[in-house]
């Protein structure tokens, strides 16, 4: 696999905090908004290896990206230790939840998975709520002081973080383990017979999927500095998201989780900020949605050719 | 156990029962729409809250029972549910996507669209019918002076429980007794088969989902008495669908009805004797219990008693 | 990729930016305020508020002669859009920020201000944390969860002398907050409470938890709620004949006009802790609640008269500062003291809290379907009804 | 043309169904060749020949499931091409599936209630289901029953007695005696003589060569998706080729 | 010759009915056993039984002298039984080459082996031509030729085949059969379902005659093609 085209975007990428030199752009609100993009493209590759790959469907990535939120902002407000911790730590908390979690949900197949998943995010969030004494409940963590008031760094951090996280799914895919993903998503039962124990290797994609997603949180507390059980337990805001930003973007594709983060959170900032539009631009980016998704059943990325198709005549016309 | 304890168990069972009794109505629209079309549909709460704003405005406008807006808000209903089956999710469920999963996000894109236009038209505000039987209760001790317990019956929820009876027996009867209901439960057993039976299973599917659609939509007018209103209420009932649903088994009537009752009777016993905050915890953690241990739900404990196997 | 749109979008941004902030006149005001989702009511009732605002400051020659122009962005309640939304306002120049309503979008608004060293005025959310940070910027006019509830306290801790206590709350930053400060208010006046428990805002029924309550027989029942569940508690409590010496509410649900409009006869005497009601006596207070009654067919909610309140202040502090830079603003937010339709203003640093305006809070009681206010003294629009009559008795 | 068609001409006059010359494909997939063949009125015609011959596919094709990418299909002189599948049943055109396909939850009654949703067989549903009841009387003692819980030959009773609810002018079977017994082999393929008795045509596609044969007027013998042979069931039974076919001898 | 596969006893219900009773038999090593019965007979529960999918109501399976009844397929399969399908199950967005890739993990230390290893059975099962289309692209005869060299690419002591010559037209038959052949003179075991009595007549060591879920002949193609009881079972009860 070639990383050319990749390192030639990552290096775009990596100049982009220079628009701070362009006079007149609100660099600080366009590098907030990429950093969330980027931040998700790491969520979005996460679920694209678990969902897209392996094509066990999470309607529940929010539990993962959640707890390692908390793990992040548990080491701050318990231990006194750096929020950045979090990022290591989280490796082992999120990885053994996963194990928890694959362990009764991985029991399921198809859209009895994707509805185990929901519930799953659905009690991590209530139990976050309830757990006062240890959580905060609703009164979230604040993390006082971020490390940073520029954030170039926390853009290029998360930037290393996906742009790792883009090479290790690569690597992954191309290896013996991205050939049972797929085989598992095409077919369980050939798999099986195949000499496939399908069990371990959808745990094994759940957990690599689950740490990745939990990266994200990690980094989300870090950044934003505040989090709360309604936030990183979303089921719409999260997980639900997660699931469109690949969808969108084009399912078991290398590119279609960072197109996908680019449609749904920068064309959802830009779309919310056109003039005029108020709060109607819920409808806008709902018809959006709509319109993509039947047009383009596999995504922008999955069906290029098809939108090329149609973008032709529109041209040539 | 003394009397106050007593008390306190029949009321919440009594609870438990009527808001079981809505809930079924909820899960049995979206029981029909996933057991023949297979589909998750994740704007169903959005549809119900139309269904309330359809009573809400009758209300407002003409001083309209919500009961019986219920004659304008099914019909309406079903034929949204119509369009959008027709128009929008038939064409995604056609093509072949790596994963079907593709017509979640359309759901979620109507979903979302249906919930932005309530806020545009009816602006973020609260709403109720302010009907005057809405804290009409029965009392035990009213019928019964030396009673030593007192227990309370609310008109509204019983009305609601009774419709909800009501309309699942219609739908029972539709289901099991004409031969629309028969095209339909044949369709979700085997639609190629019922093909073959001269049942035009595009339609059969299109029907189901303005019939899901209007269920629920039916739903909303039963709630609305004893509940309220708002453009994002849907969200949270979709979840409450999912979780009857799966527990009653996946496209059984009688499965809903049941599991809208155990989960009604559940949470009010969690919300009395665990505490109301861990009752959604309760709700969701029954609910993956049931999909890995009994993955047919209710339904299908019945269907071995049924079958002897 | 991107570069190409982020550029075009960038020109298409400023075009849309720059000649307002340009123009010496105006004075462009950009308000972050949930406008869709779940809490998009209250970002309703302040934007009417600040709408109503500006058009008299304007009325009365703007701020030092400048036209208050108001915006507002919807953040639709997510953290992450209020803090992109004041990202762009305060690269844009905007030197305060005045706006959102939930605790967890004001948290991610404050830090940002703080950082961008930018006036940050919180209107309505009430999360104690928010003024305990050792922020410089960020001021906060509305009470502190802490003291919503102080003078419905006292008022127990002269008149109702319970005993016992039932306190329910939902579960939010609000209601977990607001219970806990109870539960210390309690302990300090030797209550015992005998029940204090959560519920997931927006349940449908609540009889079982309130058939426990009622077999705990309490003195006092204290909810922390939103507008619905309130009316929701009210109604089922009066099905269940749920006898009390008295039924309060931690403000929020229980203190705007569509509770009394819902729980109708159920919402009869229940008592609520309050930061405002149409009825004070603040300058321009009725003036305000009757204007916005006139327009909008309904009695505004403190958060209505904070937001309302809140560009006084802030033309008090503009008027004041020695330029309109961000460190000019918020000396003059500083030295305000000033009164307002929402009571007095003045950003103090104690208790732990910093720029924080310690206004008094009120208890109003429903009496004959009206709010009227029966605590303090000082402030009452009418007598205060109690012991209040059982339910049976009411019929 | 060939003798046989020419007897299946004579048998009945003009054919009941005409096959004519049809490609089908599974996807991209073709899986029947050109393929022809008729039925005259009142014959039972079987299609033999190996499993992934095209028998099943010959039948879904005929009746609308799969659609052919060349080539006609003539019923009653009505070309088929542009009428909806769920249309069929009403023309007298039953299609009793491979594996029964049951509605299994559902009771025997509504599985026979089914097989007559519309036109003629509808309004003609309660003396239907009395005659279908005289067929086959263990099914009158368990109307009710869900179906699913039947044993294998009952079930294909069912099967059958649905389709004929559907007053039938032309009845196809796919290989009703599937996992049956040899006693209900027999009883199945005399309930399909006995339906040609009563002046139904009848297209069998059965892999039980002998009795097959034994009871066809004619029979066509298909092989990777083409006919192979062709002729009288008396005829193919004594061919050889078709005793090489199955036994490789 | 000793027995690699032995099914002893084994029966296999659904609910009340009895897909198989009691059946019993062996494959020797190095052999190919023909399994044959009509439609229903209970031929795919065998595989699904001795593959792992299904455990047997009763009896046990015994592999290279190893009791393989309870194991999961993945394990079975990696003892080395490997299986194809009757409805070809190919992971279709993946190429040719990628599904026999695929499978040569099982045995391969690293990526380039497997690619090796899955190129040289490519070469061998004569779908070198097809390596880079997508399988679900495939005419049906390459797929079902593509399930076979799927399963060897897991280099099994012994091989199912289910029906892997159904629906083929014939010169796809002959390759094969020719293929088959090959197979077996690599000292791979065979066990193959097929109605296509050409194909099992002339390949089959020895042949297994299911009906109705019991063994109803064992023996050699000549013996099983004289026997009267396999006659009639086959050809149905006829009236002479």
């Amino acid at each position: 696999m070639t990383y050319r085209k990749p390192l030639l975007i990552l290096a775009l990428l990596a100049v982009l905090p220079l628009i701070r030199a362009v006079p007149g752009v609100n660099a600080n609100y366009w590098l907030h908004n990429f950093i969330l993009v980027v931040m998700w493209t790491i969520i979005g590759m996460s679920w694209n290896l678990l969902s897209g790959y392996c094509g066990q469907v999470s309607f529940g990535h929010a539990a993962f990206f959640g707890i390692g939120a908390y793990t992040s902002g548990l080491l701050y407000v318990k231990f006194g230790l750096s929020a950045w911790w979090g990022m290591l730590a989280s490796i082992p908390v999120v990885g053994a939840a996963a194990l928890l979690i694959g362990f009764v949900c991985l029991r399921l197949r198809g859209p009895f998975f994707a509805l185990a998943t929901i519930a799953v995010g659905v009690i991590l969030r209530i139990v976050a709520e309830n757990l006062t004494g240890f959580t905060g409940g609703d009164m979230g963590i604040m993390i006082r002081e971020r490390t940073w008031v520029e954030k170039t760094w926390y853009y290029y951090i998360i930037l290393a973080l996906a742009a790792g996280t883009f090479w290790f799914v690569d690597r992954i895919i191309a290896s013996k383990l991205g050939y049972y993903f797929v085989a598992i998503r095409e077919d369980q039962d050939a798999a099986e017979s195949l000499g496939i124990d399908t069990t371990r290797y959808k745990t094994i994609a759940l957990v690599l999927s689950a740490v990745l997603c939990g990266f994200a949180g990690a980094f989300y507390t870090n950044y934003m500095g505040y989090i709360d059980p309604k936030v990183v337990f979303a089921l719409h805001d999260i997980s639900v998201m997660a699931i469109m930003v690949v969808m969108v973007g084009g399912v078991a594709t290398r590119w279609g989780p960072v197109l996908g983060a680019v449609i749904m959170i920068l064309m959802a900032e830009i779309i919310r900020t056109i003039p005029k539009v108020g709060t109607a631009h819920h409808t806008l980016f709902g018809v959006l949605l709509i319109v993509v998704i039947i047009f383009l059943p596999n995504g922008v990325v999955g069906d290029a050719a098809k939108l090329r198709r149609l973008l032709r005549p529109g041209r040539s016309a | 156990m003394s009397a106050a304890k007593i008390e306190v168990l029949l009321q919440t069972l009594i609870s438990g029962l009527l808001l079981g009794g809505l809930y079924a109505l909820i899960g049995l629209g979206m029981t029909i729409i996933m057991g023949v079309m297979k589909i998750i549909n994740l704007a169903h709460g959005e549809l119900m809250m139309v269904g309330m704003y359809v009573a809400y405005l009758l209300f407002a406008w003409a001083h309209i029972d919500p009961y019986l807006s219920i004659l304008v808000a099914v019909p309406l209903l079903f034929f949204l549910g119509v369009a959008l089956q027709k128009y929008l999710v038939n064409p995604v469920l056609k093509v072949d996507a790596i994963l079907p999963e593709n017509q979640v996000i359309l759901t979620v894109g109507i979903g979302m669209v249906l919930a932005n236009l309530a806020t545009i038209i009816f602006k973020s505000d609260y709403r109720t019918t302010p009907v005057d039987y809405a804290t009409k209760a029965w009392y035990l001790t009213d019928l019964w002076k030396d009673s030593p317990i007192e227990l309370s019956l609310s008109f509204p929820w019983t009305v609601s429980f009774l419709f909800a009876v009501g309309i699942t027996a219609a739908l029972w009867f539709f289901l099991s007794r004409t031969d629309m209901g028969k095209s339909i439960r044949a369709t979700a057993q085997d639609k190629d088969a019922a093909m073959l039976m001269g049942v035009n299973v595009e339609r059969m599917r299109v029907f189901t989902f303005g019939l899901g659609s209007a269920l629920v939509g039916a739903a909303g007018c039963l709630f609305l008495p004893i509940y309220y209103l708002y453009p994002d209420v849907g969200g949270q009932f979709t979840l409450t669908g999912f979780v009857i649903t799966i527990l009653g088994g996946l496209g059984s009537t009688v499965g809903a009805i049941i599991g809208g009752l155990i989960l009604g009777v559940f949470e009010s016993l969690t919300a009395t004797y665990v505490g109301m905050g861990w009752a959604p915890v309760g709700r969701f953690v029954v609910f993956m219990l049931v999909l890995v241990f009994v993955p047919g739900g209710v339904a299908s404990l019945l269907r071995r008693r049924r079958f002897g196997k | 990729m991107k570069r190409p749109l982020v550029t075009a979008l960038s020109i298409l941004v400023l075009a849309l930016s720059l000649p307002l902030g340009a123009l010496a006149s105006e004075f462009k005001l950009v308000v972050p305020l949930p406008l869709t989702g779940k809490v998009a009511k209250f970002g309703e009732i302040m934007k009417k508020s600040f709408e109503m605002a500006a058009e008299e400051i304007n009325a009365s020659g703007g701020i030092k002669g400048s036209t208050l122009v108001l915006g507002f962005e919807d953040s639709a309640g997510k953290p992450e859009t209020a803090r992109a939304i004041v990202e762009k306002l305060i690269e844009g120049g905007q030197p305060v920020i005045v706006g959102e309503y939930t605790s967890a979008c004001a948290k991610a608004v404050a830090a940002v201000a703080e950082e961008r060293k930018t006036p940050y005025l919180v209107v309505a959310s009430a999360d104690d944390a928010i003024t305990q940070q050792t922020y410089r910027y960020v001021f906060r006019q509305n009470q502190v969860n802490a003291h919503y509830a102080d003078a419905f306290v006292s008022f127990m801790g002269e008149v109702v002398k319970p005993k016992t206590i039932a306190i329910l709350y939902e579960t939010t930053a609000f209601g977990t907050s607001g219970a806990d400060a109870m539960e210390k208010d309690a302990l300090k006046l030797g209550i015992k409470v005998v029940l204090k428990e959560k519920y997931e805002a927006g349940a449908p029924d609540f009889k079982p938890i309130l058939s426990k309550v009622k077999s705990l027989q309490p003195d006092v029942v204290y909810m922390v709620s939103y507008v619905m569940d309130a009316s929701l508690l009210m109604k089922q409590i009066m099905e269940l004949r749920l006898e009390a010496k008295l039924f309060a509410g931690g403000a929020a649900g229980f203190a705007i006009p569509e509770f009394v409009g819902n729980a109708k006869e159920a919402a009869e005497y229940v008592i609520s802790a309050t930061l405002w009601t149409p009825k004070l006596s603040y300058p321009g207070a009725q003036a305000y609640a009757e204007k916005y009654k006139t327009k909008y067919g309904d009695y505004p909610s403190y958060h209505g008269a904070s937001a309302y309140a809140s560009l006084f202040v802030l033309k008090e502090a503009m008027t004041g500062a020695k330029d309109w830079s961000t460190e000019g603003i918020r000396d003059g937010m500083k030295a305000v003291d000033m009164q307002t339709a929402f009571g007095p203003v003045k950003f103090e640093d104690k208790e732990g809290y910093q720029n924080q305006n310690f206004v008094g809070t009120l208890a109003i009681q429903v009496q004959k379907g009206e709010f009227e206010t029966i605590w303090p003294k000082d402030q009452a629009s009418a007598p205060f009804v109690f012991p209040v009559p059982t339910w049976r008795e009411r019929r | 043309m060939s003798a046989a068609a020419a007897s299946g001409a004579a048998s009945g006059g003009a054919p009941l169904l005409e096959v004519r010359g049809i490609d089908v494909y599974y996807g991209d997939v073709q899986v029947l060749w050109d393929l022809t063949f008729s039925v005259g009125k009142a014959e039972i015609v079987a299609l033999i020949g190996a499993n992934g011959a095209g028998k099943s596919t010959t039948l879904k094709t005929i009746s609308g499931i799969l659609r052919p990418r060349r080539g006609e299909i003539l019923y009653g002189g009505e070309s088929l091409t542009s009428i909806e599948p769920y249309d069929l049943v009403e023309r007298g055109l039953v299609h009793v599936p491979e594996a029964r396909r049951l509605f299994v939850e559902m009771s025997v009654e509504e599985n026979l209630d089914l097989g007559a949703l519309r036109g003629e067989a509808r309004k003609r549903r309660s003396q239907t289901k009395e005659e279908v009841f005289d067929l086959f009387p263990r099914l009158r003692e368990r109307r009710r029953q869900a179906s699913g819980t039947l044993s294998g030959g009952e079930q294909q009773m069912v099967a059958i007695a649905r389709g004929l609810m559907g007053l039938p002018k032309l009845m196809m079977f796919d290989e009703p005696s599937l996992g049956l017994a040899p006693i209900l082999v027999q009883e199945i393929f005399n309930v399909v003589k006995r339906i040609r008795d009563e002046g139904t045509t009848v297209l069998l596609v059965e892999q039980n060569v002998r009795q097959t044969l034994a009871i066809a007027d004619r029979a066509y013998v298909l092989e990777t998706g083409r006919v192979e042979m062709e002729g009288s069931g008396q005829d193919l039974l004594r061919d050889p080729h078709v005793k090489a076919a199955y036994l490789g001898l | 010759m000793s027995a690699l596969l032995e099914v002893k006893g084994v029966s296999r219900f659904f609910g009340g009915l009895a897909a198989l009773t009691d059946v019993d038999f062996t494959v020797g090593k190095g052999e190919v056993l023909g399994l044959i019965g009509p439609n229903g007979a209970g031929k795919t529960t065998m595989f699904n039984v001795v593959n792992g999918f299904y455990a047997p109501s009763r009896g046990e399976v015994v592999f290279k002298g190893e009791r393989i009844s309870g194991l999961k397929p993945y394990q079975i399969c990696g003892r080395g039984l490997a299986r194809t399908f009757q409805v070809v199950k190919p992971l279709q967005r993946m190429t040719t080459l990628d599904n026999v890739v695929c499978s040569a993990f099982l045995r391969a230390p690293n990526r380039a082996a497997a690619v090796a290893n899955a190129e040289e059975i490519l070469k061998f099962t004569n779908l070198w031509d097809v390596r880079d289309t997508v399988s679900k692209r495939l005419p049906l005869g390459l797929r079902k030729r593509l399930e076979i060299a799927r399963a060897l690419a897991t280099e099994p002591d012994m091989l199912l085949l289910d029906e892997a010559c159904a629906g083929l037209n014939p010169s796809e038959l002959e390759e094969s059969i020719g293929i088959i052949r090959r197979i077996k003179e690599r000292g791979i075991t065979i066990m193959i379902i097929e109605h296509h009595m050409k194909v099992i007549m002339s390949i089959s060591d020895r042949i297994v005659v299911l009906t109705y879920g019991q063994k109803l002949a064992d023996g050699s193609p000549a013996e099983i093609s004289a026997n009267p009881e396999v006659i009639k079972a086959y050809l149905g009860e006829g009236d002479d």
